[in-house]
């Protein structure tokens, strides 16, 4: 190729290269998105299967058993996702991956909002980032790019709003009740951790206000189960029969 | 340009105008009819179990004539433009159907599906391209009775009927475990289905207080 | 524009300029008294029944002064052109209108009509073309006397009074009723309506409350 | 009418009461409004129509003709305009003008446009407040309602943007040449004109703005022709005449 | 909710993302034709009279392979969802039209009228409620066709045509004359439409320099 | 442009780039100490009433530390340019001021003056024209604080203690009526005060619920 | 709170509320001159050469009469507050420093420095933490007065002025290269900033057109 | 969350922190060497053709220091980082490839390739992963180059070279063809590519302006 093009050939035949260029990155930019938007609806039907194994489980057993139940179905539907993600390997390697991360960051939000409610579920406490990284890497702990530190935070920024459902169902949910008050205090140390975190998140500061509202919400809901139980002094698993009993009539 | 091409694209330009007032009117006559069925219903609040029967009663002629709107409406939409009016007339047919899947539950208890809301309304499978329920619609109905049913629960104590807390609670819950299975965008729907939780909330503490109640009434009158 | 076009039009500029402060002042001095209104009144929500005459009558004095500001509003206001000017008044109007209707509640359970809101705060029939209280904001005050209400029958409950849940309760449905017979186009009025709800709603839980733990004589009205 | 309603049935009788009036008060409302989009669209027509017929004289007959040709088919359509009006007399009685001020506002702007386009066509002057209020009264000379002086003022104001489009269009019209600079002129004067009322009425200061742009663009048009004009020294008829023969050939 | 009133709802919810997907691909398809399209005629700027039939000629087949678009997606539209989708493609559809009618009037001098530009890209009679040629698409096309002209006649008088110039003047004027015969909304369209005489000042200009100059040749080469 | 006015313009435009980036710096510390401030009173909403004056110890250094932050912007801020640069600081100072002010109640039960607040965070009268507590940012931290303080009430029954909320709400009942003597422009600070009315409202709630349940004594305010 | 504590916030709000009402009373006098000033001004594009003159000195007198608003507004702002209160009068400064430099340039050719401006509106040295003319304020009128410049080069053309738009051409490229070696960071300033490549295009299209058309003597700068 | 896993947050949060410090830096130095770049470009529309060698000279040392920049970046960014920073120097890199090619056309009247723009700036190949020339970047520059032609082909007529427009003409041609290959999409660089249909029209307005007045030889173009 010569260095200064001084006929219209010569400057088609570079512009000719660079479409090619172009197409193919915009062509990868569409699969990349189309991937992710893949990912967003599995990931978004692991947290709807979450919340409907629990409220499947109603009454019918321990809520322990309830739990881990709702956390192995959806283990098994991450798995997908995973392996949507490594499919994506080969597309995001080397300095592609940041070139396209904005595109993949959507899916890559929802994953994390998925598996850290799983995650909450099964051991109480936040999925670390490293366990995070983990999960999206193959067989010898390779990853299959690297985890943006505000996807990672986003996601679990998220993760409060469904825990705000989780308490809110949880008040008719047999020995749920007592999980209002422990979602309670996990979503206010959360809100505590991001805080020191906002400024250097923008977007991150934006979610931390929906965060309050979730807890607020929560704070509701263990309010509302407190008064009810003051009034009558009796253990709360005796309650639980009581209801359930009249219920069953 | 030629006369006749112009006029041909003038004509074009203006109908849709005209037709826009026509389907207006049409939905005046329906959001009339729909508050007045919306008026009746909110009477339930404070009717005993015993005169439900005659409420709905006097309901059902009110939902009968919204077939007269309906098939308007189907008249008046040209061929294929359903799409292109629905927005006009939606919350008005939401009202409808709310009134419907509300009268079906006071009376059977049940719930009234899809096929069977179009049919109480008198939308025709025939006029699909003109006018239809929508699932979308069906489902913001569905909602709606929810919310007036959470308000129920709390009411029926206060008449003195423990019964209905109970079945609404059972009702709502199958319902809301139906929404679970949908796969819902992030819209409007999605947003008032999120809502539902509250009323759940609701009713679960008026079953709550019902049941502890019935069992030990801790207290007793001492105003 | 030729020179003495202009000079007419400055002419009538003026006059509108300075019309237009001279209200301005007379609507702060509306505002002050109105505010002194709602100050007192808002007093009830820690009154026990007892001292609620003694409420009322420390209010009734700001409410006849009232009357000046109306006649020096009606003074101003050239002829027909009340719909003109009204807007500058309206809140402070409404807020009047409020706490003469809330007084009234509060002194024997029932509703202020229209006309005698009018006659509290001194507005004469023959003025209806500079200075009348229309519909829209007789009703506007009518809904905010309904939140002060859904308050009252929270506190009244605190304070031990269970009768006065139940009184409210009759009184703010039966208005609602009223309202739910009215067309409400989608305005200012009709979002404001649709909040009623909320305040139903809270005060049927107060209901529910009181009844529930037997704490009033169960209620039985069947309208 | 008691004075203090203590029973549902009264409470309901009053409000049947509100409700006529209500529905009163909105059906009035609903019929001037249509009324008011009537008077939009005749007026936009008027207004179509004049830059219509100065178009179709083109160069067949002589400037002025055409201008007062199109000024009398302008004023026959304004007549039916001046009919509507007139026909609201009774709906705006009264007090209810100013009630009903803001649905009529809309179509008044449009007619005192096209009025004061027509006017200006005729008379090469901006129609006057009393003569606008006069075309809107009887044979009596009793107006039909007050006018008002931001709607005067602001249909003025759009009388700038349709100069502006006639003094594009001059350009392409014989003996129209020397118009561009005519309505530079005036329409400079009604800028200034407007700008002393601009602290009163916070939409003509926005309309304002569009003014400007206007007046740029006519600045533009009589730049161009000047340009031209100056390359070749002859008078504007001679030039006229050069180019009629060379389009014609 | 029993499980088929789900399956049903489910579906619906479903269906119209895939349709979206499908459409888009053709729409990617129609864009590419139409950017050669537009591609080739941009040429025109630089060809001298002589060989634009020959340009002309390597125009048609790729017109005519847009048939095959305009059928793909009047055969994925669902019957009456026409106007659903339809903001999808008519920026392509529009530069097709742009294209034909720009062909037509280098071809013969002449408009292309609406129902021969249909004609042109296959676009039949019967998909009326699937796919069509609006007389909005109709009418930005001849814009952006006008908005070229006034280049073309610039760039003919560089290349030493004098008359393109003046074929240009008469035709776009006809053309203006009938689009001030339409009662336009204030819309894109009318936006457009305003812009037009800026084109049509440009033309002016050219015609009055091509005749001065011929008439006149004031001035003699000074490089 | 000549080079003296020039350089002199330019001098002009870096000094304040320079002095922006130092009190940015003071601001970034500011912000971290309110943020560990903000922090710690969070933990009120778990902590049982037996353990709070251990949680208000912890606080303590830390309201102690931001005198040397105020300082700092002091020495920083040239001579009257006070007004020109506190809108930089002015949510982190009203933070400060929130977490005096909520330290106090948590001690005292009583309400910090500004004159204290100033002096708490080590603000001097001579500073006047280069850094001071304004009436505006004083009063934005107390409302801040009743948005705290409507949460505490909810949260203090839910770790069963039902003194709190009485507390609170006499507290916050004579803060508003304050609020309601002040003459609020239409500005930020007003729709703040306007929002108040929510947290009284939900703190009238809990009031209800505990005294409805005979949670706590009846509640005999009658302010 | 404590009255003492209310009565001294009273003053602070009360205090700023006169201040404000008696500086926005200044300010509308400021507004009127100024805006006498740019209509004045807005003649200089239908002035010929010869009578421009006799349109400065019309000017003159206004500009002189702007000193008494600078010194009214001196006295009003308390010490240190001028930055407070200046956004108040800032447009109306800007608009008289436009005038005052758009003066010099029709008069000298030359460019009007800050102090030389300042002088002109009898702004004081010592009034420095009260009333001062910033850089940015400044700046901005400069700009402004450019984009009046490249308007001007227009009209003086189409009054048969062909030399103005090669004056206004070298010294609006000298006064953009001044700005571009002006820091300025990335606000309001900045942006007018860009938007004056626009200017300078179009004066140099204009200088353009005289040149091709040798209507003026070819320019030779080659700064 | 854990403290683990908030310390190792922590870390990588600080270590971005720090490069992003460190990237501005150079990036703020980058940006004052492209600003004395186009600042000295900008003379090019009032230097005689005679004089641009000369002017070419004093621009080339300056693009020859870049050098020292673009190593900087790549040392500081990690490896395959390169498009996650890219974004805070591209604005500038954009400006010194235009540098780049506006003197290349000035020289040889030809289009620097990427690889030389590259090369000229000091990007070796090796940094791939870190800092290197994308086609986006280059593309940028290339239109803003062009956006710069056009204006130089109007002020050359100025200065009475009538050559100039026509090789710009043909230049700018060329490389519109080349962009007109590209399959752009709805973004940043589709807008500019859009606005390169100005800057074509008006240099064609020049060779008319030109050629009608034959100021210079006919051009014979027929690609
Ligand atoms: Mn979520
Ligand atoms: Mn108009």
């Amino acid at each position: 190729m010569s260095v200064v093009l001084s006929s219209r050939d010569s400057i088609l035949e570079v512009f000719d290269h660079f479409r090619d260029e172009l197409d193919d990155f915009h062509d990868r930019r569409e699969r990349l998105i189309k991937c992710s938007r893949d990912v967003t609806n599995l990931s978004k039907k692991v947290i709807f299967l979450i919340h409907r194994s629990l409220t499947e489980g109603l009454g019918q057993s321990d809520e322990r058993e309830t739990s881990l139940r709702a956390v192995s179905r959806a283990k098994e539907k991450l798995k997908d996702v995973q392996n949507l993600f490594a499919g994506m390997r080969e597309e995001v390697a080397g300095d592609r991956f940041w070139r396209h991360q904005r595109n993949v960051s959507p899916g890559l939000q929802e994953y994390i909002e998925a598996l850290s409610l799983a995650h909450y579920l099964e051991c109480q406490t936040l999925i670390s980032y490293e366990e995070v990284q983990k999960s999206l890497s193959d067989a010898d702990g390779t990853p299959y790019f690297p985890l943006p530190l505000d996807d990672y935070l986003l996601g679990l920024s998220d993760l409060t709003g469904e825990l705000m459902r989780y308490a809110i169902s949880s008040i008719s949910r047999r020995g749920g009740r007592s999980k209002a008050n422990e979602v309670c205090i996990f979503v206010r140390g959360c809100r505590a951790d991001f805080e020191g975190l906002t400024p250097h998140f923008r977007e991150l500061r934006k979610k931390q206000q929906v965060t309050s509202q979730s807890l607020e919400k929560i704070e509701d809901v263990a309010y509302a189960i407190a008064v009810r139980s003051s009034e009558y002094d009796l253990p709360p698993e005796l309650l639980d029969d009581i209801v359930e009993r009249t219920v069953a009539e | 340009m030629d006369p006749q091409n112009l006029e041909y694209i003038n004509q074009l330009l203006d109908k849709d105008v005209e037709l826009r007032e026509k389907i207006k009117d049409q939905v005046t006559e329906f959001d009339k009819k729909t508050r007045t069925l919306t008026g009746l219903l909110n009477k339930i609040h404070s009717t005993p179990p015993s005169q439900v029967p005659e409420l709905v009663a006097t309901v059902t002629p009110v939902l009968q004539s919204c077939k007269e709107t309906t098939a308007a409406l189907a008249e008046l939409t040209p061929p294929n433009q359903f799409w292109r009016w629905k927005d006009m007339w939606s919350v008005s047919l939401r009202n409808a159907v709310f009134s419907a899947a509300f009268v079906e539950y006071l009376r059977s208890g049940g719930l009234l599906s899809l096929p069977r809301a179009a049919e109480t309304l008198g939308i025709k499978d025939e006029w699909q391209d003109r006018f239809t329920l929508s699932a979308e619609d069906y489902l913001h109905a569905l909602i709606t009775m929810v919310n007036e049913l959470s308000r129920l629960a709390v009411n029926s104590v206060t008449m003195g009927d423990f019964e209905q807390p109970l079945k609404i609670s059972t009702f709502v819950k199958d319902l809301f475990a139906g929404f679970a299975m949908l796969n819902l965008k992030n819209d409007a729907l999605r947003r008032r289905y999120d809502s539902l939780k509250y009323d759940i909330k609701k009713i679960e503490e008026v079953v709550y207080d019902v049941s502890l109640r019935k069992l030990a009434p801790v207290q007793t009158d001492n105003t």
